[in-house]
Formats: C-alpha cells, sequence, structure tokens
C-alpha cells in the first residue's frame, strides 16, 4: 500500500511567550484522511500548536506545509481557505448571533469564494441556508435553529462551535477537546459524528478522553514541554514508558 | 446547613429552574448530576446570588441569603469555583490567590501552594498566561483561600487531562477529610461518586431524584437513567 | 418582508411629510443628516468600529463639490460624483492604516485624523477659505430642473435620502453586514471560518465614506456654503450621538436621531439661551428610558399593540 | 408649521428684523449685551418705523458659520427677514454675508475681518468695525507717543486669516513710527498654552510685546504672561478683546495692558452721551462694544429707512452708500463702494487694580485715531 | 542651547498637568471601561470650586483640595446614578450619557457663574519668576510640576500597592468573580470613578492661575488627555505619566523651529506611535 499524502506539516516549529518556549521545536506530519489524536497534560502546549498551525499566533521559528506549500507567512484567513477549518477549546461561537446565522457564514464561506455579498438578503442565498439546516440537523441542533448562541447551555454551544467548524466543509479539521463539557451522551454523539466522517477529512483532534481517543484514533502524538515525547498507533502510546509517566502520573 | 426550597430562576424571559428544592447538611458533599443544559450550573449560580431567584428561598446557615448581593452571600461563607475557569488574566497566580484570602481562613497562601504542587511552579505567571487545566487548579486554590463554610464547584475535571484529574481528586479527598461542605457539579460519574455523600440529579432545571452514595453505586442505572440517552 | 416595505414607507412617509409640518429648509437638513447618520451606523452600528472621525468624509465630500462647483468650475452631477469617489477614497486610505486597530485605539486614531484633516483644512486656507469656510457656490440646474427652487432641491435631496437608506439597509442584511456584527463580536472566530475581516471592515468603512461624502455635498448645496465646522471633530462626535440616540439596531433609527439632534437643537435654542442643558436633559432622559435609542418607541408601541391584539382576540 | 418656529411670526405689514448672535459656547457675553443695545435701538423709536411695528428676532449662532447660515435661512424662509446685524466672528458674518447677497438682505456686519470690505465686499453688507489697518496703526501710535523710548516690538500672532491681516498692517506701520520689529511667532487658533511663547520672546529682551491675537487666546496669553511678574515690559494689543471679555481677567492681571478697541463708553459726542445714560436707565450699566455696535447699527438702519423713506432693503441698502450721519463716534460716514463705516478707533490703557472705582471701570480711554485703510491695500472689486 | 533648555523645562512642567488629567482618565477606562467625555466639564468644576474657595478666602492649599473633592464627589454622583445603572447596556450609551452629563454640568456652571470666564492670581509666595540664567521660569510653573508629581505619586501607590488595588484590577476583568470573593464591586468602581473625576478636578484647580476658568475651558484639555492616554497605552499609569510629560515637552520644542504646527503635532505623533506599535508606549491592552 502507497505512503499516503502528507497533507500538513510541521517543520520545527516554536512559539515562545516571555521568556517561556511552549511549543519547542515540534516537527509533525499528517498523512491524508487519517484520525491524528494529540495528548498531553495541561500546558504541554497543544492548544498553542494549533493556534500556530492555523496562524492565530505568529510563529517565531520553524515552517508550516500545507500540501507542500510553505504557508508559514499566511493570515489566518487565508489558511481557512485553503481548507483547514478549527474549533476552539474555549468555545468562541457567536453569541449574540442565532444558531442559523452561526451556521450560516461558515456554509456561506464554504459556497463562496468571493468578498461577501452587498445586496441580497443573506437569509435569501436558498442554497447555503439549505445546507445550514442540513449541518444543523445533522447534529440534532434544528430545535434551537433561532436561539440565540448566548441563551443555550454550555454544553449546546460545544455541540453549535463544532457545528460551525464542519459547515466550513475544510479538507483538514483540527478539533480542540471536541467533547470537554459534553455529558456521556452527548460525548458519544460527537464521537459517532467524527467516526462518521472519518476518512473523508483529514482529521487533528487534541483530546483528554482517553476511551474517545483509543477507540477511533489513527495515530497518536503525545506532547510534553511544548515537545513531542511519542508518536505511534494508540496501542504503542498506551505502553510507552514516558507516556504513562507524564500523562498518567503511573 | 444550605437548603433550596422551591427554587425557580431565569435568564432574562426563560426559565431554567423549576421549583428545585434539597437541602446539604454540614461536612456533606453533594453531588449535583445532570445532562447538558439540566440546569446544575444555574442552581450554583442562584445560591450564589449572580442568578436571580424569582421565587423560593435560599437559606444558608439558619439565614436567607436569597436576594442579598453576590459580594454578601460570598462574605458569609459561601464560594463559588466556576466551570469557565475565570482566572484573573493580568494579575499574577499568586495575586490571583491572595485576593480571595480572608484573614482566618485555614488556607493559607502557604498551604495552597502545598496542595497544589503545580501551581508553585507557577506562582509569579500572569494568571491568563496559564492553560486551561492550570487555570483550573488556580480558580479551586483562589476559592479555598476564602474559607468558605460551603464551596461550590461546578464540573472541576472539566477538560483536564488524566494526571490532573487525579489532582482534582486528590485535592477533593482532601477537602472531605476537613470535613468541608461541598457541592460538586460534575460530568464524570466515577469522580463524583467516589468523594459524594449524596446524590441529586436535575432534569430540565427540576430535581428529580435525590439518594445516597450507597443507593446510588448499589442501583447505578436509576442514576445513568438520567444521564444518559433518553 | 413586510416589515421591510412597512419601514420603506414609513421612511419615505417623513420624507413627504417633513417639509410640510416644519421649515423646509430644516427638513432638507434633516434628510441630509440623516444620509450622513445613516452611514455611520455601517460602520459603528453594524461593524462595531467606533469611529469619531466620520466628519472627515462629510467634510472632504463637502470642500470636494465646494471645490469642483466653485474653482473647478463643473457642473452639480459630477461635482457630487466626486465627492463620493473622493470621500470613499479617503475612507479607504484612512481605514487601510488603521483598520487593524481595534477598540478604543481606534476610536482615537480616527479621532486623531480628523484633526489633522481640520487643521490642513485651516491652514490651507487658499484653497478652502480656511477658518471663513467656503463661499460661492451656485446650484446650476440638472437637466431642466431649477435646483434654486427650494421645493425642487428638496425633492432631489429626498430622493437620494430615499436611495441612501435602501441600499444601506440592504447591506445591513446582506451577507456582508452579517459578517461585520459577526466580526464585531470574535474577529478571531471569523477569520478561522476564512473571512478576511479587515477586508470586510474596510468596505465597510468606504461605504460608509461614499455616504458621508454624499451628504457632505448635498449638505453644501443646501447652505451654498462650505463651513469649517462640517470637517471637524464636533461634527463627527455629534453623528456618533444621533445614532445612538435614534438607535443603533436599524437604519430608521439614525433618521430618527438625525431628525431630533437637528429638530430639537433648533427648537431648544429659541426658547432658552441655556438650551444645551434642556438638551444633556433630554440626552440623559433618552438613555436612562429607551436604551435602545428612539427607534425603540416604535418597537414598544408595537409589543403593545400585539399584547393588546393577542388579548383580543 | 411647527409651534416652535412660529414664535415670533409677523402679523402682516411688520418689519421682521433679526439680531443673529452668540447666546451659548465661549463668548456669550455677547448674546445679552447684544441685545439689550438693539432694545435700546427700539425702544428709542418705540418699535415703530414708518408707522409699521418692528419685531425683532433673535437666534443663537452658537458662534459657528454653520449655525449661522442654518438659522439665517430659516428666518429668511419663515420670517422674511430682511435685515439683520451679526456677531463679533467674522467667519459668521462672512458666510452670512453670502445669503445677504444672494437674498438682498441688508448686513450690518461687526466683525473684525477686512474680507466684509474687501475681497468679499458685496452691495448689501456694511461694516460697522474700524479697519485691522486703522487698529494697528492707532495703537501703535498710542504706544510711540506714550513711550518715546521703546523700540524693539516682538509680535505674537493668531495664526488665521484675521491675525495675518493684523500683522500685515502692523508691518506696514511699525517702521514709520520708528520701532523695530524684534521677532514674531505664530500660533496655532485656540492654543492654551503660552509660556514656551514668552519663553522665546524673553530669550530678546523686547521692549513691547504686541498680541496680535484675539478672544480665549488673548486671555490665556495675558494671564500667563502675567505669571512671569515682568514689571518692565510693555504689553499691547490692537485686537484683542472687548470690554466685557476683560472682567475674565483679575485687575493685576490687566493692569497697565494698551488696548485698541471699537468703542469706549467715554466717547464724547452727542449721540453717544444719550445712549450712555438710556443704558444707565434701562439697564444700569455701562455699554461696551456689543451693545454699542447693535444700537447704532440699528439706528442707522433705521435713519436711512427714514431717509429712503421704504423698507425696501435694495432702496434701504442704497441710501446707506456714501450716508453721512451723526452716530456714537460723531460725525460718521459710510464709504459708498467698500461700505466700510469710517470712524475712529480707540485706545485704552487699562487701570491699576486699587484705581478702579467699579467692576465695570477697566480702562480709561487714552487715544483714538482714524487713519483709513489705504485704498491699495483694498481688495473690493466692486465699482 | 539655553532656548533648548527653558523650553523642556516649561515642558516638564506642562506635561505633569497633562499626565494628572490622563491619569484621571485612565484610571476610569481602566475600571469602567469607559472614556469619561465628562471629564472636561469636572476639570472646569474643579477650576470653579477652586476659584470660589478662593475668593471667600481659603488658602491655595485648601482650594486645591476642594478641587479634588468637589469633582470626586461628582463623579461620585455621575457612577452611582448614571453609570452604575447603565452597565449592561452598549458602550456607546455611556459615552452618551457622559456627553448630556457634560452639557449639564457646564450650562448648570454657565448659570452659577455666568458665561464671562474667571481668573485667579496665584498666592504672592507662587507668583513671579526665578532667573534661571538662562530663562525666567515662572515660580508657579514648578509649583504644578510638583503637585502633579506628587499625586500622580500617591495615586499610583494606591493602585499598585494596595488590596483594593488589585482587587480593581480584577474587578476591571471579571466583575462576577470579584463579587463572588467577597468584594462589592459596585462601591470600588464608584470610588474609582471618584478618584478619576478628582483628579480631573485637581488639574482644573492647579491650572486655574495659568488657563482661568469657563464652562467649556476643560474640553481642550480633554482632548489633549485622550491623546496622552492612548499614546501612553491603555492600562498603563506609567504610560499616562510619561506620554502626558512627553507631549508637554514635544509641544514646547515645537515652538522654536514650527511653532503653528504644535497642536497638530501631538495627533501626529499619537497616530505614529500607534501605528508602529498597537499599544501605544506602555500599554497592556
Ligand atoms: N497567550 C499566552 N501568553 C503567555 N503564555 C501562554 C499563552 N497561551 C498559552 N500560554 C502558555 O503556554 C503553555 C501551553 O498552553 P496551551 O494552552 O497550549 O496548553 P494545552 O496543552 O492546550 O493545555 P490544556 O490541555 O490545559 O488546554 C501554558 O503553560 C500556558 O501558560
Ligand atoms: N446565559 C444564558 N442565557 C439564557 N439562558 C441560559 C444561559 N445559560 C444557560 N441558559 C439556559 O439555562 C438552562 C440551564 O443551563 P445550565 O448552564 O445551568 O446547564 P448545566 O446543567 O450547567 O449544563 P452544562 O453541563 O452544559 O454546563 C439551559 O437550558 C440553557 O438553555
Ligand atoms: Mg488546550
Ligand atoms: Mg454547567
Amino acid at each position: 500500500m502507497a505512503e499516503p499524502v502528507t497533507v500538513l506539516e510541521a517543520i520545527e516549529l516554536t512559539k515562545r511567550f516571555g521568556k517561556n518556549t511552549v511549543v519547542d521545536g515540534v516537527s509533525l506530519k499528517f498523512p491524508e484522511g487519517r484520525l491524528h489524536a494529540i495528548l498531553g497534560p495541561n500546558g504541554a502546549g497543544k492548544t498553542t500548536l494549533f493556534n500556530l498551525l492555523t496562524k492565530d499566533y505568529p510563529v517565531d521559528g520553524g515552517e508550516i506545509l500545507l500540501r507542500g506549500e510553505r504557508v508559514t507567512r499566511l493570515r489566518p484567513h487565508q489558511i481557512s481557505r485553503r481548507g483547514v477549518g478549527r474549533s476552539y477549546q474555549i468555545t468562541s461561537v457567536l453569541r449574540e448571533l442565532t444558531f442559523f446565522e452561526n451556521v450560516w457564514l461558515a456554509s456561506y464561506r464554504a459556497d463562496h469564494a468571493g468578498a461577501p455579498g452587498l445586496w441580497r438578503d443573506f437569509r435569501a442565498h436558498w442554497a447555503t441556508a439549505e445546507k445550514t439546516r442540513q449541518v444543523l440537523a445533522e447534529l440534532g441542533l434544528e430545535p434551537f435553529t433561532d436561539r440565540k448562541a448566548a441563551d443555550v447551555s454550555y454544553g449546546d454551544q460545544r455541540l453549535l462551535e463544532i457545528a460551525v467548524t464542519l459547515a466550513t466543509r475544510p479538507e483538514i479539521l483540527l478539533l480542540d477537546e471536541p467533547t470537554s463539557g459534553l455529558s456521556q451522551r452527548e460525548s458519544e454523539r460527537v464521537k459517532q459524528l467524527i467516526l462518521s466522517i472519518k476518512g473523508k477529512f483529514t482529521i487533528i483532534m487534541i483530546e483528554h478522553k482517553m476511551n474517545v481517543v483509543m477507540d477511533i484514533s489513527d495515530d497518536v502524538t503525545v506532547m510534553n514541554r511544548g515537545k513531542v515525547i511519542a508518536s505511534g498507533s494508540p496501542a504503542q502510546i498506551s505502553t510507552d514508558a514516558a507516556v504513562r509517566s507524564a500523562y498518567f502520573g503511573l | 446547613m444550605l437548603t433550596l426550597s422551591s427554587i425557580d430562576a431565569y435568564y432574562g424571559q426563560s426559565q431554567a429552574l423549576h421549583g428545585v428544592s434539597f437541602d446539604v447538611a454540614e461536612g456533606e458533599i453533594l453531588a449535583l448530576l445532570g445532562r447538558n443544559g439540566a440546569g446544575k450550573t444555574t442552581t450554583l449560580r442562584a445560591i450564589m446570588g449572580l442568578n436571580r431567584v424569582a421565587r423560593g428561598v435560599v437559606r444558608f446557615d439558619g439565614r436567607v441569603i436569597s436576594g442579598l448581593p453576590t459580594h454578601k452571600i460570598a462574605r458569609a461563607g459561601v464560594t463559588l469555583v466556576p466551570e469557565t475557569r475565570d482566572a484573573f488574566s493580568l494579575l499574577s497566580v499568586e495575586e490571583n490567590i491572595r485576593l480571595g484570602y480572608r484573614t482566618g481562613s485555614p488556607y493559607t497562601v502557604e498551604r495552597l501552594l502545598e496542595m497544589f504542587p503545580i501551581i508553585r511552579e507557577f506562582r509569579l505567571k500572569k494568571g491568563g498566561e496559564l492553560s486551561g487545566g492550570q487555570q483550573q487548579l488556580m480558580v479551586m486554590a483562589r476559592g479555598l483561600a476564602m474559607g468558605p463554610k460551603l464551596l461550590l464547584l461546578d464540573e472541576p475535571s472539566q477538560g483536564l487531562a488524566p494526571i490532573m484529574v487525579n489532582a482534582v481528586a486528590e485535592v477533593l479527598s482532601a477537602l472531605r477529610r476537613d470535613r468541608l461542605t461541598v457541592i460538586l457539579v460534575e460530568q464524570n460519574l466515577r469522580m463524583a461518586l467516589d468523594v459524594a455523600d449524596r446524590v441529586v440529579i436535575l432534569e430540565d432545571g427540576v430535581a428529580v431524584d435525590a439518594l445516597s452514595r450507597a443507593a446510588a453505586l448499589a442501583d447505578p442505572a436509576r442514576v445513568e437513567k438520567h444521564l444518559a440517552v433518553h | 418582508m413586510n416589515k421591510n416595505l412597512l419601514a420603506l414607507a414609513a421612511v419615505v412617509l417623513l420624507a413627504v411629510v417633513a417639509p410640510m409640518v416644519i421649515p423646509i429648509s430644516i427638513a432638507n437638513e434633516i434628510i441630509v443628516i440623516a444620509i450622513f447618520a445613516m452611514a455611520t451606523n455601517l460602520v459603528i452600528g453594524v461593524a462595531g468600529l467606533y469611529s469619531f472621525g466620520q466628519a472627515m468624509f462629510f467634510g472632504a465630500g463637502a470642500y470636494l463639490t465646494g471645490y469642483s462647483l466653485t474653482a473647478g468650475g463643473l457642473s452639480l452631477v459630477p461635482s457630487i460624483l466626486i465627492a463620493i469617489a473622493g470621500a470613499a477614497a479617503l475612507a479607504g486610505i484612512v481605514g487601510a492604516v488603521i483598520i487593524r486597530r481595534s477598540g478604543f485605539y481606534f476610536m482615537m486614531l480616527t479621532f486623531a485624523f480628523n484633526q489633522m484633516a481640520f487643521y490642513v483644512v485651516l491652514v490651507w486656507s487658499g484653497v478652502t477659505g480656511g477658518e471663513d469656510g467656503m463661499a460661492g457656490i451656485k446650484r446650476a440646474p440638472v437637466g431642466g430642473l431649477d435646483l434654486n427652487d427650494r421645493s425642487v432641491f428638496y425633492a432631489f435631496c429626498a430622493v437620494l435620502f430615499v436611495a441612501s437608506y435602501v441600499i444601506l439597509r440592504q447591506i445591513k442584511k446582506s451577507p456582508l453586514g452579517l459578517v461585520l456584527e459577526a466580526a464585531k463580536e470574535n474577529p478571531r472566530r471569523m477569520a478561522s471560518l476564512g473571512y478576511s475581516v479587515h477586508g470586510a471592515q474596510l468596505a465597510a468603512f468606504m461605504i460608509s465614506g461614499a455616504f458621508a461624502g454624499l451628504a457632505g455635498s448635498l449638505y453644501v448645496l443646501l447652505y451654498r456654503f462650505v463651513p469649517i465646522d462640517s470637517i471637524s471633530w464636533i461634527m463627527s462626535g455629534n453623528v456618533v450621538f444621533m445614532v445612538v440616540i435614534g438607535g443603533m439596531s436599524s437604519m430608521v433609527g439614525p433618521i430618527m436621531g438625525a431628525a431630533v439632534f437637528v429638530w430639537l437643537q433648533g427648537l431648544f435654542s429659541l426658547l432658552w439661551a441655556q438650551w444645551a442643558l434642556l438638551f444633556g436633559l433630554f440626552i440623559i432622559f433618552v438613555v436612562f428610558t429607551l436604551r435602545g435609542g428612539l427607534i425603540e418607541l416604535f418597537k414598544r408601541v408595537a409589543r403593545i399593540r400585539r399584547a393588546g391584539e393577542a388579548h383580543h382576540g | 408649521v411647527a409651534p416652535g418656529f412660529a414664535w415670533a411670526q409677523a402679523a402682516a405689514g411688520d418689519l421682521n428684523i433679526a439680531l443673529l448672535s452668540q447666546n451659548s459656547g465661549n463668548f456669550a457675553t455677547h448674546g445679552e449685551v447684544v441685545f439689550k443695545g438693539a432694545t435700546i435701538a427700539l425702544e428709542e423709536r418705540g418699535h415703530t418705523i414708518l408707522g409699521r411695528k418692528i419685531n425683532l428676532l433673535r437666534r443663537d449662532d452658537e458662534g459657528k458659520p454653520a449655525i449661522g447660515v442654518r438659522r439665517l435661512t430659516e428666518l429668511v424662509e419663515t420670517s422674511q427677514v430682511k435685515f439683520f446685524i451679526g456677531n463679533a466672528s467674522s467667519a459668521v458674518g462672512l458666510a452670512e454675508s453670502e445669503i445677504a447677497a444672494r437674498e438682498k438682505i441688508v448686513q450690518y456686519a461687526g466683525g473684525g475681518s477686512d474680507e466684509f470690505t474687501g475681497a468679499r465686499c458685496n452691495p448689501y453688507t456694511f461694516q460697522w468695525s474700524a479697519s485691522p489697518y486703522t487698529a494697528s496703526s492707532t495703537t501703535l501710535e498710542y504706544v510711540r507717543k506714550a513711550h518715546p523710548n521703546a523700540k524693539r516690538v516682538y509680535t505674537l500672532t493668531v495664526d488665521y486669516a484675521f491675525g495675518h491681516s493684523l500683522l500685515k498692517y502692523t508691518r506696514e506701520a511699525a517702521p514709520e513710527l520708528g520701532f523695530e520689529l524684534a521677532g514674531n511667532d505664530m500660533h496655532p487658533l485656540g492654543e492654551r498654552q503660552y509660556t514656551q511663547y514668552f519663553n522665546k520672546a524673553l530669550a530678546v529682551k523686547p521692549d513691547v510685546i504686541l498680541l496680535l491675537t484675539a478672544g480665549s487666546d488673548f486671555l490665556a496669553a495675558v494671564r500667563q504672561l502675567s505669571s512671569y511678574g515682568l514689571k518692565k515690559v510693555i504689553v499691547a494689543a490692537p485686537w484683542a478683546a472687548e470690554l466685557d471679555e476683560l472682567k475674565e481677567l483679575t485687575p493685576q492681571m490687566r493692569a497697565g495692558l494698551i488696548l485698541g478697541l471699537n468703542y469706549h463708553s467715554s466717547i464724547n459726542t452727542p449721540v453717544n452721551k444719550a445712549f450712555v445714560a438710556a443704558a444707565a436707565k434701562r439697564y444700569q450699566m455701562l455699554p461696551t462694544y456689543a451693545m454699542a455696535y447693535a444700537y447704532d447699527t440699528f439706528r442707522t438702519i433705521f435713519l436711512a429707512m427714514e431717509k429712503a423713506k421704504s423698507v425696501d432693503s435694495t432702496a434701504v441698502a442704497r441710501v446707506m452708500e456714501g450716508m453721512q450721519l451723526d452716530s456714537v463716534h460723531g460725525p460718521t460716514s459710510i464709504d459708498a463702494r467698500t461700505h466700510q463705516t469710517n470712524r475712529p478707533y480707540y485706545v485704552c490703557l487699562c487701570k491699576q487694580p486699587d484705581a478702579q472705582k467699579n467692576d465695570q471701570d477697566i480702562a480709561d480711554l487714552v487715544f483714538q485715531g482714524d487713519k483709513p485703510q489705504p485704498a491699495a491695500l483694498n481688495q473690493c472689486s466692486r465699482t | 542651547m539655553n532656548l533648548v533648555a527653558a523650553q523642556i523645562v516649561n515642558g516638564l512642567a506642562i506635561g505633569m498637568l497633562y499626565a494628572v488629567m490622563a491619569l484621571g482618565l485612565s484610571i476610569i477606562k481602566g475600571l469602567l471601561n469607559v472614556p469619561n467625555f465628562a471629564h472636561g466639564a469636572l476639570f472646569a468644576v474643579g477650576a470653579y470650586v477652586c476659584y470660589t474657595l478662593s475668593t471667600i478666602g481659603a488658602p491655595f492649599a485648601v482650594a486645591l483640595i476642594g478641587a479634588f473633592s468637589g469633582a470626586a464627589l461628582l463623579g461620585f454622583l455621575i457612577e452611582r446614578f448614571g453609570i452604575a445603572n447603565l452597565t449592561g447596556g452598549s458602550y456607546l450609551l455611556q459615552v452618551l450619557f457622559l456627553f448630556g452629563t457634560a452639557l449639564v454640568i457646564e450650562q448648570i456652571l454657565v448659570l452659577i457663574y455666568g458665561t464671562t470666564g474667571v481668573s485667579l492670581v496665584p498666592p504672592a509666595m507662587l507668583g513671579g519668576a526665578m532667573d534661571l540664567g538662562f530663562m525666567f521660569l515662572p515660580r508657579y510653573l514648578v509649583f504644578c510640576a510638583l503637585v502633579g508629581a506628587f499625586s500622580i505619586v500617591a495615586v499610583w501607590l494606591l493602585i499598585e500597592k494596595t488590596r483594593i488595588g488589585s482587587s480593581i484590577r480584577a474587578g476591571i476583568e471579571r466583575r462576577e468573580m470579584v463579587q463572588c470573593l467577597g468584594i462589592d464591586i459596585g462601591t470600588l468602581l464608584t470610588l474609582g470613578f471618584a478618584l478619576g473625576a478628582g483628579m480631573a478636578g485637581l488639574a482644573g484647580g492647579i491650572a486655574l492661575p495659568l488657563l482661568g476658568a469657563n464652562a467649556t475651558s476643560g474640553n481642550d484639555m480633554m482632548a489633549i488627555a485622550f491623546v496622552v492616554l492612548v499614546l501612553g497605552g491603555l492600562g498603563s499609569l506609567y504610560g499616562a505619566v510619561a506620554a502626558g510629560i512627553l507631549i508637554g515637552v514635544a509641544q514646547s520644542l515645537t515652538t522654536l523651529v514650527a511653532p503653528s504646527a504644535s497642536t497638530l503635532l501631538i495627533y501626529v505623533i499619537m497616530t505614529v506611535v500607534l501605528l508602529i506599535g498597537p499599544k501605544g508606549l506602555f500599554g497592556e491592552r
């Protein structure tokens, strides 16, 4: 079987805050169509790594290659337009907007490459509206269609966060703790959802819930103190001594 | 020590709690369980005075506290550690904790730094520079520094790596040894049942069940029924 | 849909009735300033960019029209078009420089640019007339219309006013409008969805500049004079306050704000030399009773009526 | 028409005249006093002219050209005003003069700018204030007379049209009187901080500091100059402030100041004496510039109406051109072409604190001159 | 050369006045996140209180304390009965409220004191100028600088070194949480606003002998103070002070080369600084 193509690659990525090096020379390859989990204790630098990959933070050292193209200097929206979508650990849905509007914005971006339209009422962009409803339905969020995001519980906001990210129809999906704050039932739903899209997208996921990680991921990388301490299949990782001491405290 | 009698609470026009009643005895750890949106956080906020209690009464230490402004409730000995990890991002970790400290609290800054070794390492960092998990521990420490008689903990293990969950669990056990009164909101059922004396279950803003730990352990289905799929 | 038509009908009705109940020059000033206020609402209300330099664009439109008509010797329509284009271009340049700054810094930068523009106009008196303003402006006829007739000129402005309302309202409801609303709340999230937030904001800034320029141009034609006040920061402050008093949630709010601001100040100043005291009290009253601005009056009436209907029906 | 705007609608046959002045803002003082002066002129003739009742409409222009133009336009539309007098601010007056010319409304202006009678002269605008040329030369003549040994003059000029024309005329007049211009600084309009200019001025050791600035800028400058406690330097200002505004300074601050003025209550003419008496009777106060301006301009307009036997603005303007009359200044004429009122300019010396008899007794009239603007310097293109 | 030194000394004194004004703004902006558009009116209130107390014979020091207290009291009322009831509303609503309040305060001053402004001659001890050899330095300017410096240090100690100070800084960020720690944030905010307002009043009092006072005389100062505030950087108290002095000196020095540009200059400096460093000279936010 041919080696899958690498779609996203980090080379010696480094990020410093003041004197602290938070991401320290991280090199990683993300092959197409696989689900890659990133584990690590709190403060390991996982979220920061995401922020570098999506250029939410400027990079202090190293390079990012997207399908072989150097994208280290691009701005966040340019990265997104090249097919990288992400969700945030700290929920960042637009609280003053409705569920529909939140998801609509993401769908519209996927449908529409140029500058946003100036004239027609956004609701009258029928095709986009239709897709928006589909995405809401897929996540069981139709009852919330016209609710303001601020008015629902944290858990439901987390689901919306994922809905928005999916609606951009990215090729590479970065999920930062998609199940945090969700009950078992909703966690399970999100897990099924991820399973159902697995293979169609390249997914990179930060996750603490071991059952989720072990059940669905293809590759696992473990970080600690800004460095990669182990990489491999879920089975390999769970027996790795370094991981066991740094992560599980065993 | 704390009694809620038929509490109604609202967000603007929409009602989040419908006649919730339960009580907590001194030195008891009560776990508040329920699905997302069940009203757990709202219950804690209502006790704290952050959400207006439209109907019903909250009594604490024999005194009615519903209707008091939040800072007075806090001074009466109730402390909330929110799920949103409200660190003061411009203050150093130590300043964060000191701001909570009230004279007479058994949890002195020195003692807290011992209880939370990881925080000691970041003492001089700004609160906002910590990772989510680190902030969670710091906010717990800050809450304890007030020397509360009643601690309201909202999902302390949320988003924590196993090693941190263990750290939180250890802190909870320490609190149990100290006989601190705690209301614990938790999604992590195992952890909740490890430390709680009693469980109250909320569903759609209504308290649907209350049972002791023994009962919960003996009949897990009774609890999970409310937490899992409809 | 119905609501849109209703609002449009109300705006048209206002434009028709106004000159019958108040002096036509006041009515005319109100609709001209209302264009300015609506343009400003696009940046402060919709996009959440607190610009305190809007008079820069109003003034640019005013001076460009004044200059084109006098020294430039152009006719009326080209002068207005030049004003619109010039103001939009100025907004583009200023915006490109400062749009990356946010919040209070943005506000102060717009204010600073406004001040600099003011001093340029003040010092460059050979062209602008400096402190004394620019005079000698004539309203040349347009396609057989004698604009020197007050009513004809009013009608001319009213048509542009209604057109501005329709365009700006559509923009507010368009995808761009929604992107701006969303970016106001969380620009980072919008970028991660692939929107160029600065691009959208710059577009809004330029559109707003263009309409402010149009308003400035009409203002000059109305009074056949370019006062230096037209580019002063006080004008910038006033238009922001008009928008807030009127209400930012729709484009009708700024129109009400402009009407009240222009009309009420005139009325109060007839009553008492200390009219500013009355005006200040009025502002405080609005702030405390109608948080969403004057437009809330309508919403409240509608709500009460709906409640009434529900009760009866 | 909404009630507010119908406030002073005329009955048919009444004559509506208007007074636009500043009732709010920095020089709001003028608004009240101007109104008093106008009232005296009206009461003098029982509020009637040629058998018609006169209505005086009063509006606040806030000292802003835009507002002045707006209020005047309203007045023209709603009240058919054909005569008005304006404010001390030239910018406002000049803006209004456009409307005066277009709508054929007689304007009798009182600002300082020489543009009213110069580049922007028109058939309907007249100027009551003296030419800045007259002001500069008269003030310097007095300094020369009172201080024969003074030589070096340092000027501080406000950086806009009015300051520029004062500076231009000072440069014309000073060398003829044997002064040496030792230096000049331009300060921006609205400057609040003057010590840095005085540091610079004092470094060249001038005999005279000549303040070619006006209004609140002038007051701030004098205030800060006084904080140096200088004894030997002469401070003069040809056209800076009227006595009303000087009340803003303490007597110590203004003591010894040499000030050019358009009017002083002690002018010894029959018309002025009667006016001063009327003001004392009606308002228990000594008239100052603002009051005299309103009184004298309206009085002149009424005289012209009587002479023209008409209240038609064009006819009245025709009569005013070249008109000879006895005014508060004594025998006075109005230039037929430029519309400049040919009248004297006055120089006052501010009193020492202990010499003041009451709070209106601020300065003594010490000199007057009436050197007109040389024709070569006038830019009026009317013939 | 001597002239340069003279202008620097002059600029330092004036800059201190700007700094006092801007520090007040900075405290209010930081705490309540509202740009205090009534700061100019409070400046005028301070000046008039100082004037009134002086004319009835109070010593100048007492008049200055009065200027601070009068404006602080007014600030207290504005916060307690105004701003405090507007939280949760839009930011611009609060700005509009302050604008309306400023109009009302100004007009009330006009009603009380009339439209003609007032002046005050400083006490004899502070009058006249010192001959430094290379310049005459008005004694009053020295006094200005000293009082300015003193009040700045006092306020700084209060904010940085006390528990009240860190409560204030925490409250800026998370109101609810600070309340959960048993701190009465409402009172803290009111006191903070009063403190900032008091600084404006104090500046008005100090400036009275230099600038005189009328109802609107604070507005020019307010514009400069806002420029100083952002130039220094939001959230930085040092910034406000340093930028105040910087602006004072820069304005003073431009008089030597291009005096008409001095008003324009401060906006140019501010724009350039903000375009290079988005957070001003020392900004944290
Ligand atoms: N904006 C910032 N400024 C300074 N330090 C920061 C900033 N953001 C993150 N850090 C630091 O970087 C380190 C890594 O943080 P990061 O959020 O990437 O951790 P994480 O692995 O995602 O942890 P968690 O699982 O708790 O979310 C932490 O020690 C944190 O203190
Ligand atoms: N800020 C808000 N405004 C309006 N409604 C809200 C708000 N926050 C929560 N709610 C509503 O109140 C109900 C209870 O929410 P609450 O946050 O108490 O749930 P929870 O049990 O804590 O859920 P989670 O486990 O997701 O945190 C939810 O149905 C939600 O829709
Ligand atoms: Mg993280
Ligand atoms: Mg919750």
